[in-house]
């Protein structure tokens, strides 16, 4: 294999650039702060041109799916017509006269196209709330399948979650107000006692894996299955 | 071999739960109860901050949050924004100032001014109130805003430049607003990140804004507590039920108030179900023991 | 020269990692650390197992962040590690594996992955690339196309390592209902009541950072999981000796120090 | 009489909202139909508004303005990922990849010391002089009972993780403590979150349940339950 498509060299990129933004943190070298806000906006760029790898990727999936007619073909031809027709009229353009609600710009701004806009306000808001909503579904039987006193520590759980719900059902602390100081003080003492021991753990690890990485050693970066 | 009842107890079906669950939202929605609505301290904390603004005051108004928690968020912004437009309709002095450092909460408070009849067609509008839209770069955003005003917000949310509204054109950084208004309350509804603790950082501390009232999501609100403890904010609207308790307190139920009914209703259901899970499984349990 | 307020967290930064660099040199040296077991780690294979026995696919996801955003990039990572582990599982026993995506810049890294996994396992015929599926970049878009996919294709085994937010909870609830044994593990405090519950097994906060070194036997990956709990030494000496400081003198100095 | 494009809008959120619910009785193909447009809408979606801001920040900036040249290198580097469908360059897309990951693990170490680590220790050296031994009027205030409860419970949930040490003595008993704080803790945030999620579904419910869709509603889902019902029965009875 040729020198340069050894995998050290990512490796090495990788490391320079973790060594350098940890370097701008700690140590005042006012130079820097300009490379590093250029350095985060070049980041940020790069991020937006990976794009087209995810509109490549599902033609890839989809299209076949309809020439080679597989299983629940018939749905990515939906699919399809929503995501070309919101990419294509959603392309900035230029208007001579910019309609006075988008404001002054020069650039109307694909994206407030009044098509562009109902489909985002009728089609992409509702279903993106409805399906968060499911939530309220699955965490009531959750809810019944996992709190069940079966063991010591599940009772525990139970009882924590039970007293929780209490106190924030508006007829639970109307029976009771006791339950508010219980809830509150479940939340303020266990909770955060247990999210702040865990936390810590999880600054550590991430120390370790930052490390690992930095060394090239880490399975899940470039040395996948070796 | 059909199940016993206890057999039954324990696997019942989803459907039947997710069934349930959505009957007993969908109920009282159309048929409110109007079961009780308890007020937690932490909200009339809130009430009394906001009705302690004295004619002459400011308040600063930020809708920090997106469209996925209007459930929650939206019914508190409704109650403040009613609240404030009262108090400002019996304390004239009042001057109040809208913005935000999430793009879709500045939409929302929008539509809301336009339902209160406020807004860009409003001939009071950038004499007593102004909406400056969303300002963008979270935390970075919040201390350039502060330190230049008229250069972060140089449009407001119509398109107007800022220095043509009456109200803004002498306050070009927040300074000048503590300066001018000896009384500045900040409201923020929020529900994450730029939020509460970027606000503490970024202005309580450099620009002395001591009264901040804060309304968040129920899964925010342990976040919020520590805050509460040590004085740095006067109290919290926990959630869809704070929102219903204002909603009490301002005396214009509204959405959260209709909410709440169902918001108690699923609680003792879930209550209810894993009840009858725990009655079942140990019934088995003794059965298998005998 | 170091910024004034970060000096105390550049030492003590240099403490951890020289913690962890240390036992990677004992590890290169041979001297292995005893790591307990991690029920979760053992229970994939287990996992992959039950679904090459019925024939069915496993569903192995590694969360919904980028590997750039600074708090959850390193979690990515892991649930990468874990990835990278199950691919060659599934190689070896020749079951289908779908890994959906959300975010676009991680869609190749996962490719890479699972293509070397198969490769190395001798078995690069069996990879196919639309089966590691970039669904989209919103999160309920993400959420929508894996609950629909774990329904129709009828997963065994659906394992997810990495950050999660709300939807955790709708993956597990959805691969409890096609029956497939559930791992699960995010270092999403907000996330973790969910998985603790609704999947079998749970990998709890770091547990998942040393996922990739517990799977892949490593040692001087596992060099860095021991250096981990010096860390936890140095925070729980801290803790106590700052509470005692400060019932002394009145003042906590530990921390006044710890903020230079 | 409302304008016939709201109306629609209105039927066609209803549909979509209704849709969605059917999931939670099975996996059906009005489900997978919205799915799928929802999935197609967002990609579409992403792209115009991510293509929109590369326009507004970067070329306009560099090609109109004449301003931050550098970014040239970023468009370059960002179309090496390209390079990921060419056999013959295929190596050159970990570049971008690389730079990316490197700065992303660099901003992690260089925070997570602070706010992960510090603070939290910092946060957990509580007073146990000159503090109430319990404040009934705040329950999660700082008491002694409450602060030696902290600092005992973090403890044991950070020995809890011990990876190395056998939980023997000592680190036994901070185990055990973990594992109660983590159950209770956990549990508390289980039972907190349900609220939040109960609101989500009555603000979608409350929608449909609105006087002026009320109709739209009854039609579409007694439209959505008769075809579930129809298919899962010429399902059936293919199966038997």
């Amino acid at each position: 294999m040729a020198w340069y498509k050894r995998m050290e060299i990512p490796i090495a990129i990788t490391t320079v650039f973790a060594l350098y933004m940890i370097f701008e943190y700690f140590f005042n070298v006012p130079a820097l702060k300009p490379v590093t806000s250029s350095l985060l906006v070049f980041v940020e760029i790069m991020g937006v041109f990976a794009l087209g790898l995810g509109f490549i990727s599902i033609l890839m999936v989809h299209v076949p799916n309809i020439r080679k007619k597989r299983l629940y073909w018939p749905y990515s031809i939906p699919l399809l017509i929503l995501m070309f027709f919101l990419t294509i009229i959603g392309l900035p353009t230029w208007a001579p006269t910019p309609p006075k609600e988008y404001g002054t710009s020069l650039w109307i701004l694909g994206y407030l196209h009044p098509w562009f806009q109902f489909l985002y306000l009728n089609v992409i808001v509702p279903a993106d709330a409805t399906i968060f909503s499911l939530l309220a579904f699955f965490i009531a039987s959750a809810a019944y399948r996992a709190f069940r006193a079966r063991t010591k520590e599940a009772a525990a759980l139970l009882l924590a979650g039970v007293l929780m719900l209490l106190k924030n059902a508006p007829l639970g602390t109307a029976i009771w107000m006791g339950f508010a100081d219980i809830g509150t003080w479940l939340i303020g003492i266990p909770n955060m006692a247990c999210m702040r021991g865990i936390t810590i753990g999880i600054a550590l690890g991430t120390i370790a894996i930052g490390i690992r990485t930095l060394i090239g050693r880490e399975t899940g970066y470039f040395r996948g299955g070796g | 071999m059909s199940k016993s009842v206890w057999e039954r107890m324990m696997d019942v079906d989803r459907r039947v739960i997710y069934l349930l669950v959505f009957i007993l939202i969908m109920w009282p929605l159309v048929q409110p109860m109007g079961l009780p609505v308890p007020i937690a301290s932490i909200t009339k904390s809130v009430y009394d901050a906001v009705e302690a603004v004295p004619d002459g005051g400011m308040i600063l108004f930020s809708a920090d949050h997106g469209f996925a928690s209007i459930g929650e968020n939206g019914p508190q912004l409704w109650g403040f924004m009613q609240q404030v437009f009262d108090l400002q309709a019996r304390k004239p002095g009042i001057r109040i100032i809208f913005f935000g450092f999430w793009m879709e909460g500045t939409l929302i408070t929008d539509t809301y001014l336009k339902n209160l009849g406020k807004g860009r067609a409003d001939p009071n509008y950038g004499k007593t109130y102004a909406n400056l839209g969303w300002i963008p770069l979270a935390e970075t955003g919040m201390a350039v805003w502060a330190a230049d005003i008229h250069r972060t917000s140089a449009k407001d949310m119509y398109g107007n430049d800022i220095g043509t509204l009456p109200l803004m054109k002498d306050l070009k950084t927040l300074k000048d607003i503590v300066d001018k208004y000896p009384h500045v309350l900040f409201i923020t509804v929020e529900s994450g990140t730029p939020g509460l603790p970027e606000f503490l950082r970024q202005w309580q501390e450099p620009y002395n804004i001591r009264k901040i009232v804060v309304a968040c999501t129920a899964v925010s609100t342990p976040g919020m507590m520590p805050y509460v403890g040590t004085g740095q904010i006067i109290g919290v609207v926990d959630g869809l039920s704070g929102a219903a308790q204002y909603e009490v307190l301002i005396r214009k139920p509204g959405e959260a108030s209709a909410g709440t009914d169902a918001l108690s209703m699923t609680h003792f259901l879930v209550i209810a179900f894993v009840v009858i899970g725990n009655i079942g499984y140990f019934a088995m349990k003794g059965r298998k023991v005998s | 020269m170091l910024v004034s307020g970060r000096v105390a967290q550049f030492v003590m930064l240099l403490v951890l990692c020289a913690a962890v660099v240390l036992f990677i040199e004992r590890a290169r040296r041979g001297k292995l650390p005893w790591i307990r077991k991690v029920t979760g780690l053992d229970a994939i294979g287990e996992a992959v197992g039950r679904a090459t026995e019925m024939g069915r696919p496993v569903i192995c996801s590694h969360g919904i962040a980028t590997m750039r955003e600074s708090t959850y990039g390193p979690q990515t990572i892991a649930g990468m590690a874990v990835l990278s582990y199950v691919a060659r599982l599934c190689a070896k026993y020749g079951t289908r594996l779908i890994v959906p995506v959300r975010q676009v810049e991680v869609h190749p890294i996962a490719c890479e992955l699972v293509r070397t996994a198969y490769v190395a396992e001798g078995k690069p015929e069996l990879y196919k690339e639309e089966d590691i599926r970039f669904l989209s970049p919103f999160q309920f878009g993400y959420s929508a196309g894996y609950i629909g996919i774990m329904d129709r294709e009828k997963v065994a085994a659906n394992i997810m390592v990495g950050a999660y937010w709300a939807e955790a909870l709708q993956l597990c609830e959805a691969g409890f209902r096609v029956g497939a044994i559930q791992v699960g593990g995010t270092a999403m405090t907000a996330q973790l009541p969910f998985f603790i519950t609704a999947a079998d097994y749970c990998l709890i906060g770091e547990e998942i950072y040393a996922a990739g070194a517990y799977l892949s036997k490593d040692p001087l990956q596992l060099g860095t999981v021991a250096g981990q709990d010096i860390g936890k030494f140095v925070c729980t000496a801290l803790i106590i000796i700052g509470v005692i400081v400060l019932l002394a003198t009145g003042k906590n100095w530990i921390s006044i120090w710890l903020g230079l | 009489m409302p304008e016939i494009e709201v109306i629609f809008a209105s039927w066609v959120a209803a549909l979509l909202t209704l849709a969605v619910f059917s999931f939670i009785y099975k996996e059906n193909p009005w489900f997978r139909f919205v799915e799928h447009l929802y999935i197609g809408g967002t990609i579409g979606y992403n792209m115009a508004f991510n293509i929109d801001w590369l326009v507004k920040n970067a070329f306009i900036p560099v090609f109109v303005k004449g301003q931050y040249y550098e970014y040239v290198l970023a468009f370059i580097l960002g179309l090496l990922w390209y390079c990921r469908f060419s056999k013959r360059f295929f190596w050159l897309w970990r570049f971008p990849l690389s730079i990316m990951v490197g700065t992303g693990i660099g901003l992690a170490m260089r925070t997570v010391v602070m706010a992960q680590f510090i603070e939290q220790i910092r946060g957990t050296m509580l007073p146990l002089v000159g503090v109430p031994i319990w404040d009934p009027k705040r329950v999660a205030g700082s008491s002694l009972i409450n602060n030696i409860l902290i600092i005992l419970m973090v403890i044991g949930t950070v020995s809890y993780f011990y990876f190395t040490v056998e939980r023997k003595g000592a680190f036994k008993i901070g185990a055990e403590i973990g594992k109660w704080t983590i159950m209770l803790g956990l549990g508390a945030g289980f039972g907190n979150t349900v609220m939040a999620r109960m609101s989500l579904a009555i603000s979608r419910i409350g929608f449909l349940v609105k006087p002026e869709q009320q109709i739209a509603f009854l039609i579409l889902a007694i439209v959505i339950l008769g075809t579930i019902g129809y298919t899962s029965w010429t399902e059936k009875k293919k199966a038997a």
